[in-house]
């Protein structure tokens, strides 16, 4: 009986349990900081739970849809609205599933990790609230089918996160990270809001699969689409536009850094979602498949070779973050630009667009840990600096066995989850064209050279006088860690389970315009 | 050079935006169908005579609720802003 | 083309935000240049739903006629109080710099660079 | 091995259980060869330490190479793309926006244009 509601209510409970929470964790606080630890860390396997609970009964019985105030949650169209959906409605297919499983497994693992490592800060009760408000934000973005809904979760998102990225303050200069992620998100999201209008004032439908069903593609339609591709490239960090996120990934908390890499992978959700399911083949696929290229491109060759002389560890993550952001764009640029030829999708089209989104969930997991592995390194000895790391393998065993899983996974070495989507980037884009492939595989080569510097810098060599002392991180933490790396290894060791359960449903249910729309407007699958 | 560039970015932008008032008329919306069935279920469906207040709190009230977590989310990351900090708190790095 | 004032406003209005943004060397200034852009893009989804010779949409005693279209009216209820909230995490960053740095200059935030 | 393990990316096939099998055979024959190794070192005697031209061990701290100094050729190679590239990174929110703007505006183009 309980499990029934819990199933039948699932969307809704998912965003409702950390928003709750998020109200509390504040207010609880004041009595003991230990319940609010419970609480949040509670109410945070609450909502992976919910959230891995729709996951797999999306992928068991097709796409959810759940409409808020109808009479019966399934109920998308109402009966005398003379076939359109009118109210707000959660529309969870296989892509917004897998981006619940990632989100959900990691900010489960991030949450464990941050009860620790920011214990000695002040101000907590805010940092939950914003981090739960931060997963309710991912959460309701990527599983929302109603546009405008999707500005609000963009919104949300990005207020928290602006605030958390803040949150050290640290002599004004994460401060100063925050205002140039604010600025350039709330720019965007203004882009996307006009965009919204402009569907709105064309077609008078704010619900994604009726817009899709009434796309025209008129000069509007592709100004709106302008709108909305730059605008979320950028929240992703898409190369020219990638400024803000090496400042702002640096100058979080670690923990926050890991979430925030998810919800980059949002925004790159809600740009492929905007440009296959509200655009589809209306759209001149290989003008927008290249642009998509060109920038995963650009992403993946600046990002890469800007890392190399980074000194702080988690800027040079982060320019890593944008170079993978690339593989991505490549992959899914590859899918999109032959969409309509179904001989070239079938052929490598759809391999190349699975590879870009099984990268998506690879890189979540290892980037999440290497983040967490600069916070940890961070927690002991207090510098990101790299030049005055050294030797630090004697003291912290277990980071470093994590660093090295997630390095050569990012690096692409084998048995690793890394190498698995790349070689499935690297193969079905050799088809496409061979030199896009080669170049994927040059900037692998790069990364791996750069992780090998870090390895180097921060493990290797004697033991430093000045940091003789330091021990291993707190167990909560090794956890959350080693939650990541268990992910990555198994991802690794079996991919081509992970490729036909999770990533192959997702690639076609976001290649598949039609079915979307058919599974809306027919009232329910 | 700079300068050249910005006027350029300047005028794309709108020419971009120009095609709003070019090609959407004020006055005589596209299409109506969804307004009409608000305008005409408003009233039997949310009880409420203003249909802007039908609209906001019953048949796009998912938002609403998103707005408020919005107002709560900025007043949180205020608070975290003008909080009192513990001596050593912060460091600078670099 | 001149019927449609509210959106040339729109235009105007949002180029002059965007100019604000980029030109303004005071963070402040930037700030109200994202107010700008917000009340521009209210202003558009607000007019979207105007009919011509329609009523407000309440029901009153009144025969009835044409009324407006009340969707837009909504979302930008929704969208004020979403600017309010992003113009209040704002400022609260300015006082942030202003204690730290002494200036809200934008050129005196350039410490995270390369 | 069972195809459920086999990842099939089109033009070829991964299994990383028979790659993992391999690195096992790779490791094994590794350590059968060091343990052919020499019988007579001594871990703890002068035996294991630095023989630096009869010089004095230097510092622990001075002979770690720091983060800095590693790709010191490949950096030096590159001088020309580097310090075009590093340039673009001001730090200066204006010219964040305005790369912003712009692209976006370069995308306007080539949307209109290409159709």
């Amino acid at each position: 009986m309980i499990t029934s509601f819990i199933v039948e209510n699932s969307p809704a409970l998912m965003v409702i349990v950390p928003f709750i929470a998020a109200f509390v964790a504040p207010l609880t606080g004041r009595v003991a900081p230990a319940v609010r630890a419970w609480i949040v860390g509670g109410a945070m396997a609450i909502t992976s739970a919910i959230t891995l609970l729709l996951a797999s009964d999306v992928y068991a019985h097709g796409t959810r849809l759940y409409v808020f105030g109808a009479q019966a949650a399934t109920q998308t169209i109402a009966p005398d609205s003379g076939g359109i959906p009118v109210r707000i409605m959660f529309t969870v297919d296989p892509m917004s599933a897998l981006m619940l499983v990632i989100t959900a497994v990691l900010a489960f693992a991030v949450v464990l990790y941050s009860l620790t490592s920011e214990r000695d800060h002040t101000g907590l009760g805010s940092y939950y609230t914003l981090f739960l408000l931060m997963v309710t934000g991912i959460l309701g973005m990527v599983s929302t089918g109603d546009i405008f809904n999707f500005f609000v979760f963009l919104e949300i998102l990005s207020i928290a996160s602006a605030g958390l990225i803040a949150f050290r303050i640290d002599g004004g200069i994460a401060v100063e990270a925050a205002i140039k992620y604010f600025v350039l998100s709330t720019l965007g999201a203004l882009a996307v809001l006009i965009a919204i209008g402009i569907y709105y004032g064309q077609y008078n439908a704010l619900n994604m699969a009726l817009i899709a069903q009434r796309m025209q593609y008129t000069l509007l339609d592709q100004v709106a689409l302008v709108l909305i591709v730059a605008a979320l490239a950028m929240k992703c960090g898409a190369v020219p536009m990638h400024f803000w996120t090496p400042d702002a990934y640096s100058m979080a908390p670690s923990s926050i850094t890991a979430l925030l890499v998810v919800a980059s992978q949002a925004s790159l959700y809600g740009l492929f979602r905007a440009v296959f399911t509200l655009y589809n083949v209306t759209l001149n696929a290989a003008c927008i498949g290249w642009l998509l290229i060109v920038l995963g491109v650009l992403s993946m060759v600046v990002g890469v070779t800007m890392a190399i002389p980074q000194k702080n560890v988690k800027r040079l993550m982060a320019y890593h973050a944008i170079s993978q952001t690339g593989y991505m764009l490549l992959g899914v640029g590859v899918g999109l630009a032959v969409l309509g030829n179904q001989s070239f999708l079938s052929a490598f089209g759809y391999v190349a667009m699975e590879g870009g989104i099984f990268h998506i969930i690879n890189h979540a997991m290892y980037k999440g840990l290497l983040f967490l592995t600069a916070g940890a390194i961070f927690f002991r000895i207090g510098t990101y600096d790299l030049n005055r790391m050294g030797g630090l393998g004697h003291s912290m065993k277990w980071t470093m066995v994590f660093f090295i899983i997630g390095a050569l996974a990012i690096a692409g070495i084998p048995p690793f989850n890394g190498y698995a989507s790349k070689l499935m980037i690297y193969e079905s884009v050799f088809a496409f064209n061979p030199i896009l492939s080669v170049i994927a595989m040059v900037v692998s080569i790069l990364t791996l050279a750069s992780f090998v510097k870090v390895f180097h810098s921060i493990f290797m060599g004697p033991v430093l006088p000045e940091y003789k002392d330091v021990k291993e991180v707190p167990r909560p933490m090794l956890i959350g860690m080693g939650i990541l790396a268990l992910v990555v290894i198994a991802f690794g060791l079996f991919p081509s389970i992970v490729v036909d359960t999770l990533v192959a449903p997702a690639a076609h249910a976001l290649a598949d315009q039609g079915m979307y729309i058919a599974t809306v407007i027919g009232g329910g699958a | 050079m700079k300068r050249v560039l910005v006027a350029a970015i300047f005028l794309v932008w709108a020419a971009m935006l120009c095609t709003i008032p070019l090609f959407l008329s004020f006055g005589d919306p596209a299409a109506t169908d969804m307004d009409t069935y608000f305008i005409g279920r408003g009233q039997a469906d949310a009880a409420a005579n203003n249909i802007v207040t039908s609209v906001v709190f019953d048949f796009r009230g998912f938002d609403t609720l998103g707005e408020s977590v919005v107002l709560f989310t900025a007043v949180t990351g205020v608070a975290l802003m003008v909080r009192e900090k513990r001596k050593g708190e912060e460091h600078e790095d670099e | 083309m001149l019927a449609n004032l509210p959106y040339i406003v729109v235009v105007v209005l949002f180029l002059i935000g965007l100019a604000t943004i980029v030109l303004k060397r005071n963070l402040i200034k930037i700030f109200l240049g994202i107010v700008i852009l917000e009340s521009a893009v209210n202003l558009f989804i607000v007019s979207l739903g105007y009919r011509e010779g329609g009523i407000a949409p309440i029901y009153t005693n009144a025969p009835g006629t044409l009324m407006v279209l009340p969707t837009p009216q909504a979302l930008t209820l929704t969208s004020i109080v979403i600017g309010v909230a992003t113009s209040a995490l704002l400022l609260s960053f300015a006082i942030v710099i202003w204690k730290k740095y002494g200036s809200i200059e934008i050129g005196f935030l350039r410490r995270l660079k390369e | 091995m069972d195809a459920l393990f086999t990842l099939d990316t089109g033009a070829g096939f991964w299994n990383p259980l028979l790659w993992v099998l391999g690195a096992a055979v790779a490791g094994v024959i590794a350590l059968v060869l060091y343990s052919l190794g020499r019988r007579d070192y001594k871990p703890g005697t002068a035996q294991a330490e630095p023989f630096l031209s009869g010089n004095p061990e230097p510092e622990k701290g001075l002979v770690h190479v720091r983060a800095g100094n590693l790709y010191w050729g490949f950096l030096d190679a590159m001088e020309g793309y580097y310090s075009s590239i590093v340039s673009l990174h001001t730090g200066d929110l204006h010219d964040y926006v305005l790369w912003y703007l712009g692209v976006s505006a370069l995308f306007l183009i080539v949307v209109v244009i290409i159709g």
